[in-house]
């Protein structure tokens, strides 16, 4: 009715289920992330990163982008990203116990180095930021071509004190490219913090310097995210250029299972941030909008936990590659 | 069939390629209304437009990785670093991204680029204008590494390059560009990336060498030959993939080896060709396996004197050849 | 008398002298310059390239440092730059002849790729953009150190389009360094238009996404040049932090001598640029304040005409490098 | 004299040269309050303070850049790249600056930096955390590479590199860091960089190598000695400059040679000690010069299986030897 204030979803055009769907992409994410990590413990797994405290910001990113048709460039945070474009479970826990059938790179790259065709998910190494230069390139292409498909990399903050960081803005930024690029910024890099790692507080605000748009969104809330996004990859199909997002977040973990930030962080920070979890407060937004009851919750955490428990089952007994395989596919010539 | 520059068949195949497969696109510094800085490019810019022969910004690595993403979604990117000196800040996309998207996701992502650079001196260059960078990419799994030395071999390996679904690093050496003259067949005709060229037929040792140096090797062959040492000389042509069959069998033939390349001795390319013989051609051997190089010093001066000293020469060639022989 | 109004030149605290002498190393560069093309079409100098135009912007900045103190990390048009700073004609010309003598290399290296000890002129190299990060590294042991020294360096606007570019503003932001960086802004990058190097009108404009000041001069008026550099060289000894200058500057020659700038330059726009010519404009300036006469101007031409005939004729006559000496100087133990 | 790992000798080095001179500074990644990620700077950060032992941004042609400058300006810098794989962003900067400084200034402008970083594999680090890159910079005039493979010599070589006038790349293979210990002698030792060490006296083939894959041969020379094949084992610990008097000499004894590394086969540094071999020792040699490397492809994978199908190990090296002896 006229009378009843609009709500922000409404306002944003998310309707109740597809509030719902992102709901659930973020606790499936953070599922799968938790269950790594015991992975790790038991031995099971001998690395694993982190992308937990990040997945409203991927969540809320994701949201805006055609699966299949948009192309991500990721980093090794963007596990709720790669979910939400339609990575599954079992995709994902291949690669984490190194299995042949891993559709990233069939175990030979890292856990969470994520590549999977089919959801145009671009495949990624370990060298920070090479990857911008590929979502410019890919932006190009599809600029040059007549394609409507909008190019979207992630980074932290920390990879863009690196020149293929600017020199993939430059480019970007000369050809009004359909290029975004998120930041996704939680303060650290590995141990190195903030103050050492750039002059500025939000990385945005060299967008201007790029000739692009530029905008610093709290990377807690998803539809804070959903909508810059969407603004985003509104301007980039409609040929009026690129756009740098600087999504604050928080990083929940340590920076990886090989890492223990107890060396180099005080507690009271992390446990400040714990108590903005951003799928908590999805979870009261929804609650709140009494589009969430907690039976509803239950059962969406529920059903995550059985996917998960059902794609690590599978993957643990799924072979790993054959060795002989090791010289294949270096040229097309040999495989 | 008409006699042409190496240049020329370089751009050659750049126009009949662009004009074949629209794919195909061009970048780097200059290559736009200039036509490059050696006109590798000429005539490009004004027959199809900025889109497609796209002047970049200044910065190499930029180039590689955008060339990179182009391909990943659909085009066929030949990239132009304006002097082999300065492909370096271009190192990580193209060792760590080009060479392994293929390997890395397990054949789902794939890597058709070319990166096309100017290498080699006696132009006067300096430090910066006039370096050897083959030895770097060689070793590198992933990628090929073409160098020819003919106008023919330019264009017919720069097509296969251009075709090939891989990353190829194609290297021109600056001054054959307009140094050396040949025939280049009328015929839409492609040359394989791989197969050495035996230049001259020799008995008496085996001569490998590769741009500017394959010449000189002809010329110092010339020499000995008045003095009745038959020297076979093998134009390599690509160092990735070596064809060490032909090496090999050269050696079986002359039982003597020699490598020559302007590059710095110590980790150059030839070491690997030494290595192979020594291993894989010890029995054929019936000398030392010698190295003609440039000095370990960092690149050639730009002063005449110091310049000259460096570059190996046909002299300096000849008396190797001489020594080899009589061994 | 407090009813005389002040000059631009009192404002800045510039007598008549320094004045003079800043004139004085515009035109010996220039004459230089336009020598070391003679020499080269006269098949004397295999390679020359020129920095005619930019010669205010290097003066101008030139004067607010100390020689012998300061740092510069120079690039290859600082011809003016080097002058004021205390390079010597036959310095120059040694190096355009290719003599043993030449104090920048040896020989080893083209003209043009300056390096002056005495003068605290850092050698530079041919690949653009890398001397940006050696500036950073001497502005943080300057700071580290204690000194008062400030870090200066140049680049053309192309050269910012390179990673080196960035990451070193971005390490001199993050610890407010004694760094100054001067773009000379020409508008081409050899024949690339400044429309495909940047997506930004000035480069001034990134200052502030690195933590540091900005500004955008007219680098053909030197007393602006001037002005502008003394506030940073303060900022930076004051411990304020860095600046990055944009200097629009114009380049009145081809790029170098082996290229031809009427292959991709309109003929009016180079025209109308030469009629704003940085000399020109300081001349009618210092005559138009009474500081310079006609014969005065007459003889200070005069006096650079003969110091660079003078060095022209020792440095031909010169010695060349000694072939055997190509293999000292790698390491220290070999000389 | 205490046995320590070979990671405790390079924070020794460390620690000891920035006590005995306060110019020597280190920077890097995480080199600060974390300590390294191997803990390398472990205790630095707490002692010298924040702007003698700085965390860079993440940057590593900045990380060199700025050590170079730093040099300029006064200082001793110590740059940590935190692997090696990571390194190529700073290709330029070590190549085309540091290596050329003193080269291009004719000795008015020197560059005595350190740039330590871990490489090797065997840690299941996948493509990007498993690589060597020791050719690529044992090939550059004006570098010096050390690649210790003891603690004695971690912590000796390092010393001597950060008293060098000159740029010294070291590379400390990872998986040695805490599987290898050794005594580490109390006295302020310095180790001389360039000298081999002979490991292991042998008559009947000589095996030449570096980093974790010194140790296997040494694993491989025990077996085939039980059989009677007695290897001499020489741990070159410089790449360059490289102590070719003492691979001749070994050479000269013995009558046949091997090199073992874990990098790629092609164009990797073994093939330069084989030309060396093959070129100047060739008199001495009674079989083919060997090589046992890694396959050619980019790097070793994550998975276990591929990751041991890749590194040479003891049994592969034990046949090799097998074979070399027999022939
Ligand atoms: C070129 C390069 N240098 C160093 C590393 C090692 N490394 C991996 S992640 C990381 C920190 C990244 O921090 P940030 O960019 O802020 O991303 P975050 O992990 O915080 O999300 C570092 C230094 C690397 N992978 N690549
Ligand atoms: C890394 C690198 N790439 C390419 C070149 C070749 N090159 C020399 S100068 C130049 C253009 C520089 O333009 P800009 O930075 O605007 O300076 P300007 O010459 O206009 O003063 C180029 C491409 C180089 N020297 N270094
Ligand atoms: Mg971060
Ligand atoms: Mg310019």
């Amino acid at each position: 009715m006229a009378t009843a204030k609009e709500t922000r979803h409404d306002a944003l055009g998310l309707d109740p289920e597809r509030l719902l769907t992102m709901y659930r992409q973020m606790v499936t994410a953070r599922a799968i992330d938790r269950r790594m990590w015991v992975l790790n413990r038991q031995g099971k797994a001998p690395f694993v990163i982190s992308g937990q405290g990040h997945e409203a910001a991927q969540v809320g990113a994701a949201a805006a982008l055609r699966p299949g048709v948009d192309w991500l460039v990721p980093y090794y945070r963007d596990l709720a990203f790669c979910i939400a474009l339609g990575m599954t479970p079992l995709d994902f826990m291949l690669s984490v116990f190194a299995r042949k059938d891993d559709p990233n790179s069939s175990a030979r790259q890292m856990p969470s180095h994520f590549g999977l065709k089919r959801a145009r998910i671009v495949t990624s190494s370990s060298p920070v930021a090479t990857q911008i230069l590929h979502a410019a390139g890919i932006a190009y292409a599809s600029k040059v071509r007549g394609l409507d498909e909008v190019a979207v990399t992630c980074i932290g903050e920390g990879g863009t004190s690196k020149g293929d960081w600017h020199e993939g803005l430059n480019f970007a930024g000369v050809h009004k490219l359909p290029f975004i690029c998120i930041v996704q910024d939680n303060d650290y890099a590995i141990s190195v913090p903030h103050r050492l790692q750039m002059g500025v507080d939000s990385v945005a605000k060299r967008a201007t310097g790029y000739g692009m748009f530029g905008e610093t969104v709290d990377g807690g809330d998803v539809l804070e995210m959903y909508e810059a996004m969407r603004r985003a990859v509104e301007r980039a199909r409609g040929g009026e250029g690129s756009t740098l997002i600087c999504a604050k977040v928080a990083r929940f973990t340590s920076h990886s299972s090989d890492d223990d930030q107890r060396r180099y962080r005080p507690q009271e920070e992390l446990e400040a941030l714990l108590r903005r979890d951003p799928i908590e407060r999805f979870r009261a937004y929804l609650a709140g909008e009494g589009l969430l009851g907690d039976e509803e919750d239950e059962r969406i955490q529920q059903e995550a936990t059985t996917d998960v428990d059902a794609a690590v089952k599978t993957a643990e007994a799924a072979e790993p590659p054959d060795p002989a395989t090791i010289l294949e596919r270096v040229f097309a010539e040999h495989g | 069939m008409a006699v042409k520059t190496l240049i020329e068949g370089v751009r050659e195949a750049l126009d009949e390629e662009m004009a074949r497969d629209e794919r195909v696109w061009v970048l780097g510094e200059d290559v736009g209304k200039k036509g490059g800085v050696f006109l590798a490019t000429e005539g490009l810019y004004a027959k199809y437009g900025e889109a497609r022969v796209l002047d970049t910004p200044l910065a190499e690595s930029c180039i590689v990785g955008v060339a990179i993403g182009s391909a990943i979604n659909g085009l066929i990117p030949v990239a132009e670093i304006q002097f082999a000196d300065f492909i370096h800040p271009a190192f990580d996309q193209i060792v760590s991204e080009a060479a392994r998207m293929r390997y890395r996701s397990n054949g789902d992502f794939t890597c058709p680029i070319v990166i096309r650079a100017p290498w080699g001196g006696g132009v006067h260059g300096g430090l910066y204008h006039s370096q050897s960078v083959e030895a770097f990419y060689a070793h590198v799994p992933g990628l090929k590494v073409v160098m020819p030395a003919t106008p023919e071999d330019a264009k017919g390996l720069l097509k296969s390059a251009i075709r090939d679904p891989d990353p190829v690093m194609f290297f021109e050496h600056k001054k054959t560009y307009r140094l050396i003259k040949g025939e280049i067949p009328e015929s839409d005709y492609l040359t394989p990336i791989g197969p050495a060229a035996v230049r001259r037929e020799g008995s008496n040792l085996s001569c490998f060498a590769w741009g500017l140096m394959l010449h000189y090797c002809l010329e110092a062959a010339e020499a000995v030959a008045r003095e009745g040492v038959e020297v076979e000389v093998v134009d390599l042509r690509t160092l990735r993939p070596l064809d060490k069959d032909s090496i090999l069998r050269s050696v079986e033939k002359t039982a003597k080896a020699m490598v020559v390349h302007e590059d710095n001795l110590t980790g150059g390319f030839g070491a690997e060709i030494s290595a192979v013989i020594a291993e894989e051609g010890f029995e054929y051997l019936d000398g030392p396996v010698v190295r003609v190089c440039a000095p370990d010093v960092p690149a050639m001066p730009f002063n005449k004197p110091q310049e000259d000293a460096f570059l190996p020469n046909p002299e300096r060639i000849a008396d190797a050849m001489r020594r080899l022989a009589r061994y």
